[in-house]
């Protein structure tokens, strides 16, 4: 028996079909004083096991904020994620251990704009510092959420966006990768449209960007180009990680455990690091 | 038609294992889609009777068995494997089942070196018409594995039958 | 049997004419009279190379890995080493137009303590069957011999072969060390590594263990070729060879005195059939 | 704190390990195909706690298992249940004979990444639970190196009782900690009494003639720094070259500690393996994207050298390497990490 790594039971509550391959699980402890203790900070992960099939990291992508729940959303890529879009229904039960990893730095942004910038799945640990911050929306200034996607089908969490929209202070930028016909938004890939049509205020702002590798990648550069200062870029990093507990040696980027001093790091952290993600 | 299982049946790799008294043998039956299985069909439509024991798997063909099969088998929740095919010459596919008899012969011998009884994994060929003759294999086999009695070498912790 | 310049000038020559762009061959390991393999792209690195009855390692083995893909590589090959690249050629894992071969007659190696290997002893195919170029004087194929172990074994009952085996299975430590020496498991993904839970048998277990070495030979079987890189890399010392002897000693007697690799361009035992294949062990 | 030395011969030694054996539960290495593995034994016959260094398998098994089963969980009607699985076999109270220091010390440095922030109570239950016996080699064999790393192994505190040579068929028995002490106490080999005032230097000077006996020394502060600036060197690809990947390292490796975490089912039954993995299998960190941060074998050999010799000192302070060879002995084409951070060490710099 290893104490640290057994998992509790939760229970799926809602699955929302976001895209043709991404779901979200709403999810509950079985044991209420258990779903009562637990709390996360935006930005942190969950080790999140389907019983019969394997264990997998994702992250929240609620916010602590909205009681009595929490969302993992999956997109489906390798064995464990094919098996829990397939197998896994609502009321059915799954092995949930954590939470784990740092989180965004919800203290430090106070008071600042906030310039979110987010590519695919890359929405969800957003989502969850997103619906952090409009639940606390008195400590933050102006939102900006610019979020592209391949088309716009793969557009995650759109009834949420629709009512992002509808609050004041907060702008939504969407953009698909490729036009399409009944598409009215922005078209081309998030770094362009960043620079092109964003052209965020740079004083006073705070960036925070997750996507898939190539989309941080050419996003960091045009950020720097805007002239953000990498103090002020926030990313978080997703690495291949099975413990969560900075014991399995497979998140190491140098010294670092991605899952414990990870997953959230500022750009000026990640140029420290050996090229090595 | 159950198998009949006599009192204090030892498992004939480990003798110090004895079989608890309501020990029915498993036996994974593979058959090939084209011959046996139709023969194994047509035992039932002609109401002939065989030990229940059998749990069936239908393959394409009898050489879409790979040994690992036969190893996954045993080492889950088998006492004996029975694997059959179309009679050579008849092979839906040509010459599958030649292909098959030679590493059926190969795994056979290693499975009896390493210690298992030659009778735990056992080959026949029924034709789709055999419906008789499968009824007789499949009792055969598990008579067999009866006095064999339980397997109990390299079985996964976690399984229950 | 030294041929350590005869090499050197080959490899040399090999280079200035740039024939190749890797040349694989032994080196000493700087401490004691062992050899271990080397992958050499520097020409000036040539005089490292040795050969003696202690080039153990069966380097065909490098011929999946990054250095050598899709480059032309010059290459040693003993006797068995060669059965094992006839092997690959056939099933289309090399090209023999990129390959430089310097086969060796040989007269058997040693292990690290200077006995005599036993699959040497029981060599049946001592010279390269395939070669550019040939070092030594070639002396015929021998005789199959049926490996002594496997003799002793079969001279054994039942329970105590069960017994004997199971102290194999049970001291395996499922490293897979066996898996990635052998020259001939060149398969991206092992069938035995499944991540599906129902086929996961990772576990350190007498049960994996013999899942896992079975399964191993079984897909080894008629493609072995005896050159016990395995057993060379088995960290617990297994007597790997037992399965793959057991093997070919039933496919010689029963398919036409088969053996894996000897003739250029046949393939393994299970990749053809004959009518008088034995079929009295089938109802 | 100082503790206690005794003074015993061959014979008294032996008797002492034959009671120790009949009243506690012993592990020690048991030859099987002509290597040496820590079992569970009833008998001094049975094992020899003077096992070859380079035939014996690491102790590491025995704190941390190479499969341990994390939970069992059952499906039915009625939903999912997880179970604890059956109660841990070697948690218990025991004993060790036979442990090489290097391996003791590989316990002591596995003891920091197992007690940082999450704690592993496991380990440090297994450690607490366990007394072990060490006797210091007399002679260096070609692979080792335990003398040129950041520990002192004349006097290293990682076993409980250390076991010395001495001229004369002289055999002393030092507590090297509390709970040694505590069992020398109530375990006495049979004769022993307090040494004469001569001991400090018999014991000195075995360790003198085994530290001479070294064929690989280095400097392991030089190595440290070198190292740690060496991350783009090419050398790393030179010096895995010939590697072909069979793991076997990183399973006998002291002090290897990466995992993996798998389900294995059978119907509606499933177990959770926590079994070691190595970072030089290509699969190690490719992620179920596709992407893969250590595609080639060089990097993975790098991280391999760079998380013993700077990664884990720069966070827990000591290296990852005890110096045991086992690696190098272990390897079917002889590769020894010694080798290899020497070559990356030493490679001239491209300006």
């Amino acid at each position: 028996m290893e104490a640290l790594l057994v998992p509790s039971l939760a229970k799926v509550e809602r699955i929302i079909q976001e895209t043709p391959d991404v779901r979200t699980y709403r999810l509950k402890f079985k044991d209420d004083s258990l779903m009562e203790k637990f709390s996360w900070h935006p930005g942190q992960f969950v080790e999140f096991s389907l019983l019969g099939s394997g264990e997998c990291t994702f992250c929240i992508s609620s916010s602590v904020t909205r009681k009595g729940y929490f969302d993992c959303s999956i997109k489906k890529a390798g064995i464990v994620t094919a098996d829990i879009h397939t197998d896994l229904e609502e009321g059915d039960d799954v092995g949930i251990r954590g939470p784990y990893g740092n989180w965004f730095p919800t203290d430090d942004i106070k008071g600042k704009n906030l310039l979110f910038v987010g590519g695919g799945i890359g929405l969800a640990p957003l989502r969850s510092l997103i619906q952090y911050a409009i639940d606390n929306r008195s400590d933050y200034k102006d939102f900006t959420i610019l979020y592209g996607a391949r088309t716009s089908a793969d557009l995650c969490y759109k009834e949420e966006i629709e009512e992002w929209k509808k609050n004041t202070g907060i702008r939504v930028v969407l953009t698909i990768d490729k036009p399409e016909d009944t598409w009215k938004e922005n078209v081309g890939v998030v770094p362009k449209i960043l620079e092109e049509v964003v052209k965020p205020e740079i004083a006073n702002t705070k960036v925070i960007t997750c996507g898939p590798p190539i989309m941080i990648k050419y996003t960091l550069q045009s950020l720097d180009r805007l002239g953000f200062s990498p103090e002020h870029v926030i990313t978080t990093l997703e690495m291949k990680m099975q413990c969560g507990l900075g014991k399995c040696g497979r998140c190491n980027i140098g010294s670092t455990y991605i899952c414990k001093d990870g997953p959230v790091f500022t750009y000026a952290q990640l140029k420290a690091l050996p090229d090595e993600f | 038609m159950e198998a009949e299982v006599k009192d204090k049946i030892v498992s004939i790799e480990k003798p110090e294992i004895i079989a608890p008294p309501d020990w029915k043998p498993v036996i994974v039956g593979i058959l090939c889609n084209w011959c046996s299985y139709a023969g194994s069909d047509l035992t039932g439509t002609s109401r002939m009777q065989y030990p229940p024991n059998i749990r069936i798997i239908r393959v394409p063909c009898s050489s879409r068995v790979d040994p690992w099969f036969i190893i996954k088998a045993l080492q889950t929740t088998a006492d004996g494997v029975l694997i059959s095919g179309c009679h050579p010459g008849d092979c839906h596919y040509i010459s599958g089942n030649y292909y098959a008899r030679r590493r059926f012969l190969v795994t056979k011998e290693l499975l009896k070196m390493v210690g298992f009884h030659e009778h735990r994994v056992q080959f026949s060929w029924v034709s789709a018409a055999e419906g008789a003759k499968f009824a007789q294999v499949v009792k055969k086999v598990t008579d067999d594995v009866v006095k064999l009695g339980p397997l109990h070498l390299y079985k996964k912790e976690n399984f229950n039958k | 049997m030294d041929y350590s310049k005869e090499i050197r000038d080959i490899a040399a020559k090999l280079f200035a004419d740039g024939k190749i762009d890797v040349f694989v061959g032994y080196r000493m390991n700087g401490f004691d009279d062992n050899q271990v393999p080397v992958v050499i792209t520097d020409p000036k690195e040539v005089s490292t190379l040795v050969f003696t009855e202690k080039s153990v390692f069966n380097l065909t083995n490098y011929l999946k890995t990054d250095h050598t893909r899709g480059k032309r590589v010059g290459l040693i090959v003993k006797g068995c080493d060669s059965r094992s690249l006839n092997l690959l050629l056939t099933e289309s894992q090399v090209k023999r137009d990129r390959l430089y071969i310097i086969g060796i007659a040989c007269e058997g190696v040693v292990d690290d303590k200077g006995v005599k290997m036993q699959n040497c002893t029981e060599c049946i195919v001592p010279d390269a069957v395939v070669f550019d170029e040939m070092l030594g004087s070639p002396r015929g194929k021998k005789d199959y011999i049926v490996n002594a172990d496997i003799r002793a074994l079969a001279e054994k009952g039942l329970v105590e072969r069960r017994e004997y085996f199971e102290e194999i299975f049970e001291n395996c430590i499922r490293c897979n060390a066996c898996r990635h020496s052998c020259p001939l498991c060149y398969c991206a993904k092992c069938c035995i590594d499944q991540e599906t839970a129902s086929l996961y048998n990772g576990s350190n277990t007498a049960s994996s263990a013999f899942h896992a070495l079975m399964t191993w030979s079984l897909h080894l079987a008629g493609r072995c070729v005896d050159c016990r890189n395995c057993e060379k890399a088995c960290p617990s010392h297994l007597p790997l060879h037992l399965l793959h002897k057991q093997n070919e000693k039933v496919i010689f007697e029963n398919f036409q005195n088969h053996l894996a690799g000897v003739e250029e361009g046949e393939r393994g035992a299970f990749y053809k059939y004959s009518l008088k294949d034995p079929d009295d062990f089938i109802m | 704190m100082s503790f206690s030395t005794f003074v015993t011969d061959t014979a008294g030694l032996q008797k002492m390990f034959e009671a120790i054996i009949s009243k506690h539960e012993t592990y020690a290495p048991v030859e099987k195909f002509g290597k040496f593995d820590y079992k569970k034994v009833s008998s001094l016959k049975e094992c020899n706690p003077d096992s070859p260094i380079d035939a014996t398998m690491s102790v590491k098994p025995l704190f941390f298992p190479r499969a341990s089963k994390i939970i069992k969980y059952e499906a039915s009607s009625a939903g999912t249940s997880i179970h604890e699985t059956d109660e841990d076999p070697i948690a218990g109270k025991r004993v060790i004979l036979g442990v090489k220091h290097c391996d003791a010390r590989g316990l002591q440095v596995l003891e920091a990444v197992n007690k940082w922030d999450y704690i592993d109570s496991d380990f440090l239950k297994r450690r607490a639970n366990t007394v072990i016996f060490s006797t210091r080699c007399d002679k260096a064999d070609t692979q080792c190196f335990c003398t040129s790393l950041d520990y002192d192994v004349e006097n290293l505190d990682a076993m409980d009782v250390a076991i010395i040579n001495g001229p004369d068929g002289r055999i002393y028995l030092c507590a090297r900690t509390e709970k040694g002490e505590n069992f020398l106490t109530q375990n006495p080999a049979p004769g022993s009494r307090n040494p004469e005032p001569i001991a400090q230097e018999e014991m000195k000077k075995q360790y003198e003639t085994f530290a001479a006996s070294f064929r690989l020394k280095m400097d392991y502060k030089d190595v440290n720094e070198k190292m740690s600036k060496r991350f783009d060197s090419p050398a790393f690809e030179e010096a895995s070259r010939n590697c072909v990947s069979c793991n076997t390292c990183a399973f006998i490796c002291p002090t290897c500690h990466c995992f993996k975490i798998s389900d294995e089912k059978i119907r509606d039954t499933g177990l959770r393996y926590k079994s070691y993995d190595s970072c030089n299998n290509a699969y190690f960190t490719l992620e179920a994207g596709g992407h893969n941060p250590r595609p080639a074998k060089y990097r993975r050999w790098r991280q391999r050298s760079m998380h013993k010799f700077v990664y884990y000192k720069e966070r827990f302070g000591v290296n990852l390497c005890v110096g045991c060879g086992h690696c190098a002995i272990s390897c079917p084409v002889n590769i020894s990490i010694f080798e290899v951070v020497n070559h990356v060490a030493n490679a001239p710099v491209e300006s």
